[in-house]
């Protein structure tokens, strides 16, 4: 399951989706804000997404993940919107019969949708503001 | 015949024109690259983003596509998602 | 923090416990009790724990991965007693400024962990019963 | 003088001897393989479990620490948490 949502994402009913007799091992990665970025002192971020090209692009990163790995069940959740430092702006989360796979699947997931999912993120300082990678 | 494309802007292009999309004449035959290069001559600001990425249709698309006017295009600027 | 319970292992209060502003990382793994090991359909899981050192050889665990990576907050919580299948039978959640280190470090403790900690399960199938690892 | 030395039971070691901590004497001077050895003689099947680790006050202990009857001493058979 891929989705993109204005909303605070929530760790539990991830769990629930990923729940599968076949199991033995879930990982699952968190994106944070935190509270500065190269010593400068973060007051919130902003996300932008191409909603729709992003969803198709997640869910390619997905397949190309079920290619690899043995997956039971995944699920990608990306925050758009005002985010303030302490939240979770992106979660991964991967269900797999051995660990080993969850860990892998996880991380290339997380690895590739920073290079190709078209979704933007504004550092906001409390002294100006920079789109991330993007800055001229 | 001269018709119209539509351009949809986000993040820092969207900030460095003021607008969320912009609507360019697209002549017969015009390609990917040439829709960059009349953007980047109408905001020269957009042209010193550094990789700068054409979507076609929600896909990613190369220089040499051919673009008609019923395409939904959009720049995509270096990505920073997660 | 790491402890041994006795209760369901609660994914959310972990994850306050790892909440820090300069968090732009968790990782969190969970083991799972799954419904089959070698083609054998498993009815539960008998965990046992030698309380005291199983503690004390888990903080070292968490010790040696704070040498090697950027640390903020961790947390390993291991089951004990009846589990059935779905349940989590172990929790290791990192906190971290930065991905890589989340990863790498979860990773670690959960391999070490299988390694070294006194804890050992007793899977009960539909047609007898084995003590992971060392039946003779 | 001989004393007595208690020895706690885990997992398999548990099931196999019925017990959840068995009582050894303890010989003056008394090592952990000394003790790994009478452990074997009184249960000949604790002696089939491959890699049997010893523990002594809460830390994997060397074939060659010289236990006391005060220390806390397990058995560790092959150990499968997570």
């Amino acid at each position: 399951m891929v989705s993109i949502t204005s909303d605070p994402i929530d760790v539990s009913s991830a769990l629930t989706l990923l729940q599968s007799d076949q199991a033995g091992a879930i990982d699952f990665f968190l994106g944070m804000v935190r509270d500065n970025t190269q010593q400068r002192s973060v007051d919130h971020l902003e996300y932008e997404a191409y909603d729709r090209m992003a969803i198709s692009e997640m869910r390619k990163i997905v397949e190309q993940a079920r290619e690899q790995w043995t997956i039971l069940k995944c699920v990608v959740v990306h925050r758009k919107g005002t985010l303030r430092v302490g939240e979770i702006a992106v979660l991964i989360g991967v269900s797999t019969p051995h660990r080993a796979d969850s860990f892998d699947a996880c991380r290339y997931i997380i690895d590739t949708i920073k290079q190709t999912v078209p979704i933007w993120k504004k550092e906001v300082f409390t002294d100006g503001e920079t789109w991330v990678n993007a800055h001229p | 015949m001269n018709t119209q494309i539509s351009v949809l802007l986000f993040g820092i292009t969207r900030d460095l024109t003021g607008q969320s999309a912009v609507t360019l004449p697209l002549t017969e035959g015009a390609r990917v690259s040439d829709l960059l290069e009349s953007i980047h001559a109408q905001f020269p600001d957009l042209a010193r983003i550094r990789s700068m990425m054409v979507a076609v249709n929600g896909e990613y698309a190369e220089p040499d596509l051919a673009l008609s006017s019923s395409d939904e295009v959009a720049l995509i600027p270096p990505v920073s998602g997660g």
